[in-house]
Protein backbone atom coordinates (compact mmCIF):
# COMPACT_ATOMS: atom_id res chain seq x y z
CA UNK A 1 0.00 0.00 0.00
CA UNK A 2 0.91 3.72 -0.76
CA UNK A 3 1.14 6.18 2.40
CA UNK A 4 1.32 9.69 1.45
CA UNK A 5 2.21 12.33 3.74
CA UNK A 6 2.14 15.96 3.94
CA UNK A 7 3.05 19.61 5.91
CA UNK A 8 4.78 18.93 8.58
CA UNK A 9 4.12 15.23 8.74
CA UNK A 10 6.00 15.37 5.80
CA UNK A 11 9.12 17.00 7.85
CA UNK A 12 8.72 14.61 10.28
CA UNK A 13 8.81 11.33 8.04
CA UNK A 14 10.93 13.14 5.59
CA UNK A 15 9.24 11.67 2.97
CA UNK A 16 6.79 12.35 0.87
CA UNK A 17 5.38 8.65 0.20
CA UNK A 18 6.53 5.38 0.69
CA UNK A 19 5.32 2.00 -0.14
CA UNK A 20 4.65 -0.79 2.73
CA UNK A 21 3.97 -4.18 2.33
CA UNK A 22 3.67 -6.02 5.29
CA UNK A 23 1.46 -8.92 6.61
CA UNK A 24 1.23 -6.61 10.24
CA UNK A 25 -0.57 -3.99 8.47
CA UNK A 26 -4.47 -5.43 7.60
CA UNK A 27 -6.11 -1.96 9.03
CA UNK A 28 -5.97 1.37 9.99
CA UNK A 29 -4.67 0.87 13.41
CA UNK A 30 -2.03 -1.71 12.76
CA UNK A 31 -1.06 0.79 10.20
CA UNK A 32 -0.56 3.68 12.93
CA UNK A 33 1.30 0.98 15.09
CA UNK A 34 3.51 0.41 12.64
CA UNK A 35 4.36 4.35 11.45
CA UNK A 36 4.82 4.75 15.46
CA UNK A 37 7.47 2.43 15.47
CA UNK A 38 8.96 3.37 12.53
CA UNK A 39 8.80 7.49 13.22
CA UNK A 40 8.95 7.88 17.31
CA UNK A 41 8.25 11.58 16.67
CA UNK A 42 4.73 10.77 15.30
CA UNK A 43 3.50 8.90 18.51
CA UNK A 44 2.40 11.76 20.59
CA UNK A 45 0.29 13.32 17.71
CA UNK A 46 -1.51 9.85 17.09
CA UNK A 47 -1.92 10.05 20.97
CA UNK A 48 -3.77 13.43 20.60
CA UNK A 49 -5.84 12.71 18.10
CA UNK A 50 -4.06 15.76 16.12
CA UNK A 51 -3.48 13.55 12.45
CA UNK A 52 -6.37 12.69 10.31
CA UNK A 53 -6.09 9.77 7.48
CA UNK A 54 -7.73 9.68 4.25
CA UNK A 55 -8.05 6.27 2.74
CA UNK A 56 -8.65 6.39 -1.17
CA UNK A 57 -9.05 10.52 -0.97
CA UNK A 58 -11.74 10.13 1.76
CA UNK A 59 -11.37 10.94 5.73
CA UNK A 60 -11.63 7.78 7.98
CA UNK A 61 -12.00 7.95 11.50
CA UNK A 62 -12.68 3.87 12.59
CA UNK A 63 -10.60 1.52 12.07
CA UNK A 64 -11.35 -0.03 8.63
CA UNK A 65 -9.49 -2.80 6.58
CA UNK A 66 -6.91 -1.71 4.55
CA UNK A 67 -5.87 -3.89 1.04
CA UNK A 68 -2.83 -3.41 -0.66
CA UNK A 69 -3.51 -1.63 -3.31
CA UNK A 70 -5.18 1.18 -1.15
CA UNK A 71 -3.70 4.66 -1.26
CA UNK A 72 -3.70 5.68 3.00
CA UNK A 73 -2.91 10.03 3.83
CA UNK A 74 -1.66 10.90 6.96
CA UNK A 75 -1.62 15.03 7.27
CA UNK A 76 -2.06 17.53 10.33
CA UNK A 77 -5.52 19.70 10.40
CA UNK A 78 -6.05 21.55 6.67
CA UNK A 79 -5.58 25.11 6.62
CA UNK A 80 -7.18 25.81 3.07
CA UNK A 81 -9.39 28.39 1.96
CA UNK B 1 -15.72 23.11 -12.55
CA UNK B 2 -12.66 22.26 -10.23
CA UNK B 3 -9.38 23.81 -11.04
CA UNK B 4 -6.71 23.10 -9.02
CA UNK B 5 -3.43 25.19 -10.32
CA UNK B 6 -0.52 26.86 -9.52
CA UNK B 7 -1.42 30.17 -11.82
CA UNK B 8 -3.27 32.82 -10.87
CA UNK B 9 -6.89 33.82 -12.58
CA UNK B 10 -8.99 36.40 -13.35
CA UNK B 11 -12.57 36.51 -11.93
CA UNK B 12 -13.92 38.15 -14.73
CA UNK B 13 -12.71 35.37 -17.00
CA UNK B 14 -13.68 32.58 -14.93
CA UNK B 15 -17.17 33.32 -14.17
CA UNK B 16 -18.35 34.69 -17.56
CA UNK B 17 -17.25 31.95 -19.26
CA UNK B 18 -19.44 29.88 -17.10
CA UNK B 19 -22.13 32.59 -17.10
CA UNK B 20 -22.24 32.57 -20.83
CA UNK B 21 -23.24 29.34 -20.92
CA UNK B 22 -26.58 29.83 -18.74
CA UNK B 23 -28.89 32.57 -19.65
CA UNK B 24 -31.30 31.73 -16.87
CA UNK B 25 -28.19 32.73 -14.18
CA UNK B 26 -29.20 35.70 -12.70
CA UNK B 27 -27.18 35.79 -9.89
CA UNK B 28 -23.51 34.70 -8.80
CA UNK B 29 -22.08 34.89 -5.32
CA UNK B 30 -18.55 34.69 -5.35
CA UNK B 31 -15.50 34.54 -2.58
CA UNK B 32 -12.09 35.07 -3.29
CA UNK B 33 -9.56 34.52 -0.58
CA UNK B 34 -5.94 36.16 -0.73
CA UNK B 35 -2.89 35.82 1.09
CA UNK B 36 -2.77 38.85 4.05
CA UNK B 37 0.18 40.67 5.12
CA UNK B 38 -1.01 39.99 8.68
CA UNK B 39 -1.65 36.65 10.80
CA UNK B 40 -2.20 36.49 14.79
CA UNK B 41 -0.31 39.47 14.40
CA UNK B 42 2.56 38.56 13.32
CA UNK B 43 3.82 39.54 9.81
CA UNK B 44 3.56 37.35 6.55
CA UNK B 45 6.31 37.95 3.90
CA UNK B 46 5.33 34.88 1.65
CA UNK B 47 3.02 31.22 2.03
CA UNK B 48 3.72 28.25 0.61
CA UNK B 49 0.42 26.03 0.06
CA UNK B 50 0.78 22.38 -0.14
CA UNK B 51 -2.17 20.22 -1.67
CA UNK B 52 -2.91 16.72 -1.84
CA UNK B 53 -4.53 17.30 -5.35
CA UNK B 54 -6.39 13.74 -5.87
CA UNK B 55 -8.22 14.28 -2.76
CA UNK B 56 -8.96 17.64 -3.11
CA UNK B 57 -10.82 17.25 -6.19
CA UNK B 58 -12.70 14.42 -4.74
CA UNK B 59 -13.54 16.41 -1.99
CA UNK B 60 -14.92 19.40 -3.98
CA UNK B 61 -16.44 17.54 -6.13
CA UNK B 62 -18.47 15.90 -2.94
CA UNK B 63 -18.68 19.60 -1.77
CA UNK B 64 -20.53 20.46 -5.18
CA UNK B 65 -23.02 17.62 -4.97
CA UNK B 66 -24.07 18.19 -1.12
CA UNK B 67 -24.61 21.77 -2.04
CA UNK B 68 -26.99 20.81 -5.26
CA UNK B 69 -29.04 18.09 -3.16
CA UNK B 70 -29.35 21.65 -0.51
CA UNK B 71 -29.94 24.88 -3.24
CA UNK B 72 -30.99 24.85 -6.67
CA UNK B 73 -27.70 25.83 -8.52
CA UNK B 74 -27.52 25.83 -12.12
CA UNK B 75 -23.48 25.85 -11.97
CA UNK B 76 -20.68 26.22 -9.73
CA UNK B 77 -17.06 26.49 -10.10
CA UNK B 78 -14.09 26.46 -7.31
CA UNK B 79 -10.49 27.66 -8.34
CA UNK B 80 -7.76 26.53 -5.70
CA UNK B 81 -4.15 27.85 -5.90
CA UNK B 82 -0.82 25.93 -4.46
CA UNK B 83 2.69 26.39 -4.21
CA UNK B 84 4.47 29.76 -3.45
CA UNK B 85 1.90 33.01 -3.28
CA UNK B 86 2.91 36.11 -2.28
CA UNK B 87 0.69 38.94 -0.15
CA UNK B 88 -2.05 40.01 -1.96
CA UNK B 89 -2.23 36.99 -4.11
CA UNK B 90 -5.32 35.13 -4.71
CA UNK B 91 -5.58 32.03 -3.15
CA UNK B 92 -9.24 30.87 -3.68
CA UNK B 93 -12.43 31.36 -5.54
CA UNK B 94 -15.85 30.41 -5.21
CA UNK B 95 -18.30 31.30 -7.13
CA UNK B 96 -22.51 29.91 -7.50
CA UNK B 97 -24.77 30.38 -10.29
CA UNK B 98 -28.02 30.53 -9.83
CA UNK B 99 -31.22 31.53 -11.01
CA UNK B 100 -31.84 33.43 -7.56
CA UNK B 101 -29.77 35.09 -4.56
CA UNK B 102 -30.84 33.52 -1.93
CA UNK B 103 -29.83 30.06 -3.27
CA UNK B 104 -26.03 31.39 -4.77
CA UNK B 105 -25.71 33.29 -1.02
CA UNK B 106 -26.55 30.07 0.87
CA UNK B 107 -24.24 27.61 -1.52
CA UNK B 108 -21.23 29.96 -1.52
CA UNK B 109 -21.20 29.94 2.06
CA UNK B 110 -21.68 26.35 2.66
CA UNK B 111 -18.89 25.00 0.10
CA UNK B 112 -16.47 27.85 1.61
CA UNK B 113 -17.17 26.43 5.29
CA UNK B 114 -17.05 22.68 3.81
CA UNK B 115 -13.82 24.08 2.16
CA UNK B 116 -12.33 24.99 5.16
CA UNK B 117 -13.21 22.11 7.11
CA UNK B 118 -12.27 19.66 4.94
CA UNK B 119 -10.06 20.41 1.24
CA UNK B 120 -6.73 18.96 2.16
CA UNK B 121 -4.44 22.15 1.70
CA UNK B 122 -1.74 23.25 4.36
CA UNK B 123 -0.16 26.63 4.66
CA UNK B 124 2.91 27.29 5.56
CA UNK B 125 3.71 30.52 6.08
CA UNK B 126 7.01 32.43 5.91
CA UNK B 127 7.98 35.26 8.60
CA UNK B 128 11.09 37.42 8.55
CA UNK B 129 13.05 35.10 10.16
CA UNK B 130 11.18 31.82 10.63
CA UNK B 131 7.76 29.73 9.12
CA UNK B 132 4.77 27.75 10.54
CA UNK B 133 1.84 25.75 9.50
CA UNK B 134 -1.57 26.73 10.11
CA UNK B 135 -4.88 24.99 11.03
CA UNK B 136 -7.89 26.45 9.97
CA UNK B 137 -9.75 28.61 12.81
CA UNK B 138 -12.87 29.54 11.18
CA UNK C 1 -16.92 53.47 -3.62
CA UNK C 2 -20.69 53.61 -4.87
CA UNK C 3 -20.66 54.09 -9.18
CA UNK C 4 -24.15 54.36 -10.58
CA UNK C 5 -23.71 53.72 -14.47
CA UNK C 6 -24.86 53.05 -17.80
CA UNK C 7 -21.49 51.34 -19.00
CA UNK C 8 -20.11 47.24 -18.04
CA UNK C 9 -17.82 46.50 -15.95
CA UNK C 10 -15.28 43.89 -15.65
CA UNK C 11 -15.01 42.37 -11.94
CA UNK C 12 -11.66 41.40 -11.84
CA UNK C 13 -10.68 44.90 -12.49
CA UNK C 14 -13.12 46.41 -9.74
CA UNK C 15 -12.18 44.25 -7.06
CA UNK C 16 -8.64 44.51 -7.57
CA UNK C 17 -8.26 48.24 -7.80
CA UNK C 18 -9.56 48.04 -4.22
CA UNK C 19 -8.17 44.82 -3.26
CA UNK C 20 -4.66 46.60 -4.03
CA UNK C 21 -5.28 49.30 -1.43
CA UNK C 22 -5.45 46.67 1.43
CA UNK C 23 -3.57 44.46 2.19
CA UNK C 24 -4.73 43.31 5.17
CA UNK C 25 -8.24 42.21 3.06
CA UNK C 26 -8.39 38.42 3.07
CA UNK C 27 -11.87 37.94 1.84
CA UNK C 28 -13.71 39.10 -0.83
CA UNK C 29 -17.78 37.98 -0.75
CA UNK C 30 -19.41 39.34 -4.23
CA UNK C 31 -22.50 39.37 -5.45
CA UNK C 32 -23.15 39.99 -9.49
CA UNK C 33 -26.93 40.21 -10.55
CA UNK C 34 -27.71 40.09 -14.75
CA UNK C 35 -30.49 39.74 -16.47
CA UNK C 36 -31.93 36.58 -16.93
CA UNK C 37 -33.81 35.11 -19.95
CA UNK C 38 -36.97 34.06 -18.06
CA UNK C 39 -38.96 36.04 -15.78
CA UNK C 40 -42.10 34.29 -14.66
CA UNK C 41 -42.56 32.53 -17.14
CA UNK C 42 -42.49 34.41 -19.89
CA UNK C 43 -39.36 35.27 -22.22
CA UNK C 44 -37.16 38.42 -21.63
CA UNK C 45 -35.62 40.14 -24.93
CA UNK C 46 -34.16 43.40 -22.74
CA UNK C 47 -34.88 45.05 -19.86
CA UNK C 48 -34.64 49.73 -19.32
CA UNK C 49 -33.52 50.61 -15.77
CA UNK C 50 -34.68 53.42 -14.68
CA UNK C 51 -32.95 54.82 -11.68
CA UNK C 52 -32.95 58.22 -9.43
CA UNK C 53 -29.44 58.66 -9.05
CA UNK C 54 -29.41 61.24 -6.48
CA UNK C 55 -31.46 59.39 -4.24
CA UNK C 56 -29.40 55.65 -4.95
CA UNK C 57 -26.24 57.54 -4.16
CA UNK C 58 -27.81 58.55 -0.98
CA UNK C 59 -29.42 55.13 -0.10
CA UNK C 60 -25.84 53.22 -0.86
CA UNK C 61 -24.40 55.49 1.51
CA UNK C 62 -26.72 54.55 3.82
CA UNK C 63 -26.91 50.81 3.53
CA UNK C 64 -22.44 51.05 3.23
CA UNK C 65 -22.53 52.89 6.63
CA UNK C 66 -25.03 50.23 8.14
CA UNK C 67 -23.09 47.42 7.20
CA UNK C 68 -19.78 48.96 9.08
CA UNK C 69 -21.97 49.69 11.97
CA UNK C 70 -22.43 45.61 11.69
CA UNK C 71 -19.41 43.74 10.35
CA UNK C 72 -16.14 44.23 10.56
CA UNK C 73 -15.21 46.00 6.70
CA UNK C 74 -12.22 47.14 5.46
CA UNK C 75 -13.72 48.58 2.43
CA UNK C 76 -17.30 48.18 0.09
CA UNK C 77 -17.86 48.25 -3.29
CA UNK C 78 -21.50 49.13 -5.10
CA UNK C 79 -21.78 49.26 -9.05
CA UNK C 80 -25.40 49.43 -10.14
CA UNK C 81 -25.72 50.07 -13.92
CA UNK C 82 -28.92 51.58 -15.69
CA UNK C 83 -30.42 52.40 -18.71
CA UNK C 84 -31.35 50.03 -21.81
CA UNK C 85 -29.70 46.04 -20.45
CA UNK C 86 -29.70 42.72 -22.45
CA UNK C 87 -29.87 39.10 -21.51
CA UNK C 88 -27.01 38.28 -20.00
CA UNK C 89 -25.54 41.69 -19.16
CA UNK C 90 -24.52 42.37 -15.53
CA UNK C 91 -27.28 44.69 -13.64
CA UNK C 92 -24.96 45.27 -10.44
CA UNK C 93 -21.87 44.12 -8.18
CA UNK C 94 -21.96 44.28 -4.47
CA UNK C 95 -18.02 43.54 -3.10
CA UNK C 96 -17.45 43.50 0.50
CA UNK C 97 -13.61 43.92 1.58
CA UNK C 98 -12.95 42.35 4.82
CA UNK C 99 -10.26 40.46 7.04
CA UNK C 100 -12.34 37.47 7.59
CA UNK C 101 -14.72 35.25 5.08
CA UNK C 102 -17.82 35.72 8.16
CA UNK C 103 -17.62 39.81 7.54
CA UNK C 104 -17.72 39.75 4.15
CA UNK C 105 -20.58 37.26 3.71
CA UNK C 106 -22.81 38.56 5.77
CA UNK C 107 -22.65 41.78 4.88
CA UNK C 108 -22.66 41.75 1.27
CA UNK C 109 -25.89 39.31 1.81
CA UNK C 110 -27.19 42.69 3.86
CA UNK C 111 -26.00 45.31 1.19
CA UNK C 112 -28.00 43.68 -1.12
CA UNK C 113 -31.24 43.12 0.76
CA UNK C 114 -31.36 46.66 2.09
CA UNK C 115 -30.44 47.18 -1.86
CA UNK C 116 -33.53 44.78 -3.20
CA UNK C 117 -35.58 46.54 -0.75
CA UNK C 118 -34.58 50.41 -1.18
CA UNK C 119 -32.57 51.24 -4.16
CA UNK C 120 -34.64 53.48 -6.46
CA UNK C 121 -34.33 51.53 -9.61
CA UNK C 122 -37.40 50.26 -11.73
CA UNK C 123 -37.12 47.21 -14.33
CA UNK C 124 -38.98 47.82 -17.49
CA UNK C 125 -38.65 44.35 -18.94
CA UNK C 126 -39.39 44.15 -22.90
CA UNK C 127 -41.09 40.83 -24.10
CA UNK C 128 -42.00 40.01 -27.72
CA UNK C 129 -44.81 42.12 -28.15
CA UNK C 130 -45.21 43.84 -24.97
CA UNK C 131 -43.03 45.61 -22.20
CA UNK C 132 -43.96 45.29 -17.74
CA UNK C 133 -42.87 47.42 -14.84
CA UNK C 134 -41.25 45.14 -12.51
CA UNK C 135 -42.09 44.62 -8.48
CA UNK C 136 -38.86 43.30 -6.30
CA UNK C 137 -39.93 39.80 -4.61
CA UNK C 138 -37.16 38.54 -3.22
CA UNK D 1 -41.36 72.56 -4.88
CA UNK D 2 -39.81 70.19 -7.62
CA UNK D 3 -41.82 66.66 -8.09
CA UNK D 4 -39.85 63.89 -9.80
CA UNK D 5 -41.66 61.17 -11.20
CA UNK D 6 -40.16 57.47 -12.19
CA UNK D 7 -41.41 54.22 -13.70
CA UNK D 8 -44.66 53.73 -14.07
CA UNK D 9 -46.07 56.85 -12.61
CA UNK D 10 -43.95 59.10 -14.86
CA UNK D 11 -46.30 57.51 -17.90
CA UNK D 12 -49.30 58.53 -16.08
CA UNK D 13 -47.81 61.96 -15.12
CA UNK D 14 -46.76 62.20 -18.72
CA UNK D 15 -43.96 64.26 -17.02
CA UNK D 16 -40.68 63.50 -15.62
CA UNK D 17 -40.63 66.57 -12.81
CA UNK D 18 -42.45 70.13 -12.59
CA UNK D 19 -41.91 72.45 -10.11
CA UNK D 20 -45.20 73.35 -7.83
CA UNK D 21 -45.72 76.74 -5.71
CA UNK D 22 -49.04 76.34 -4.08
CA UNK D 23 -50.15 77.70 -0.41
CA UNK D 24 -52.28 74.33 -0.45
CA UNK D 25 -48.97 72.66 -0.02
CA UNK D 26 -47.95 72.69 3.14
CA UNK D 27 -47.76 68.95 3.72
CA UNK D 28 -47.06 65.69 2.48
CA UNK D 29 -51.10 64.75 2.74
CA UNK D 30 -51.78 67.93 0.68
CA UNK D 31 -49.41 67.33 -1.84
CA UNK D 32 -51.30 63.68 -2.18
CA UNK D 33 -54.45 65.61 -2.55
CA UNK D 34 -53.12 68.21 -4.73
CA UNK D 35 -52.02 65.57 -7.06
CA UNK D 36 -54.77 63.55 -7.04
CA UNK D 37 -57.22 66.44 -8.44
CA UNK D 38 -54.49 67.25 -11.64
CA UNK D 39 -53.69 63.63 -12.36
CA UNK D 40 -57.16 61.55 -11.46
CA UNK D 41 -55.05 58.32 -12.70
CA UNK D 42 -53.30 58.32 -9.36
CA UNK D 43 -55.89 58.55 -6.82
CA UNK D 44 -55.93 54.70 -6.46
CA UNK D 45 -52.68 53.84 -5.92
CA UNK D 46 -52.37 56.41 -3.62
CA UNK D 47 -55.78 54.90 -1.99
CA UNK D 48 -53.83 51.69 -2.14
CA UNK D 49 -50.94 52.75 -0.87
CA UNK D 50 -49.10 51.30 -3.60
CA UNK D 51 -46.65 54.40 -4.16
CA UNK D 52 -43.42 55.52 -2.46
CA UNK D 53 -42.44 58.98 -1.30
CA UNK D 54 -39.08 60.16 -0.61
CA UNK D 55 -38.40 63.68 0.55
CA UNK D 56 -35.12 65.26 -0.25
CA UNK D 57 -34.33 61.70 -1.50
CA UNK D 58 -35.03 59.86 2.04
CA UNK D 59 -38.11 57.84 2.42
CA UNK D 60 -40.88 59.39 4.52
CA UNK D 61 -44.08 57.20 5.58
CA UNK D 62 -45.52 60.05 7.62
CA UNK D 63 -47.27 63.42 7.18
CA UNK D 64 -44.24 65.63 7.24
CA UNK D 65 -44.01 69.45 6.15
CA UNK D 66 -43.46 70.09 3.07
CA UNK D 67 -40.34 73.50 2.26
CA UNK D 68 -40.71 75.58 -0.95
CA UNK D 69 -37.11 73.81 -1.91
CA UNK D 70 -38.04 70.62 -1.24
CA UNK D 71 -37.23 67.44 -3.73
CA UNK D 72 -40.29 65.24 -3.66
CA UNK D 73 -40.30 62.11 -5.58
CA UNK D 74 -42.91 59.33 -6.17
CA UNK D 75 -42.75 56.07 -7.17
CA UNK D 76 -43.67 52.89 -7.43
CA UNK D 77 -42.14 49.90 -5.27
CA UNK D 78 -38.53 49.71 -6.55
CA UNK D 79 -37.12 46.67 -8.56
CA UNK D 80 -33.12 47.47 -8.78
CA UNK D 81 -30.32 44.52 -7.93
Amino acid sequence: MKIKYFAWIRELTKNNEEYLDSNEIQNLKELKKFLSTKYPDLQKHFDQEILRFAVNQEYVVENIDLNVDDEIAVFPPVSGG
Amino acid sequence: MIKIQKENFNVEKEISSIKKIHSNVGAVTSFIGYVRDNNNNTNVESINLEVYEKMAYKQFQKIIKEANINWNLIDTLIIHRYGKLQINDKIVLVASFSSHRKDSFAACNFIMDYLKKDAPFWKNEFYDKKNEWLTNTS
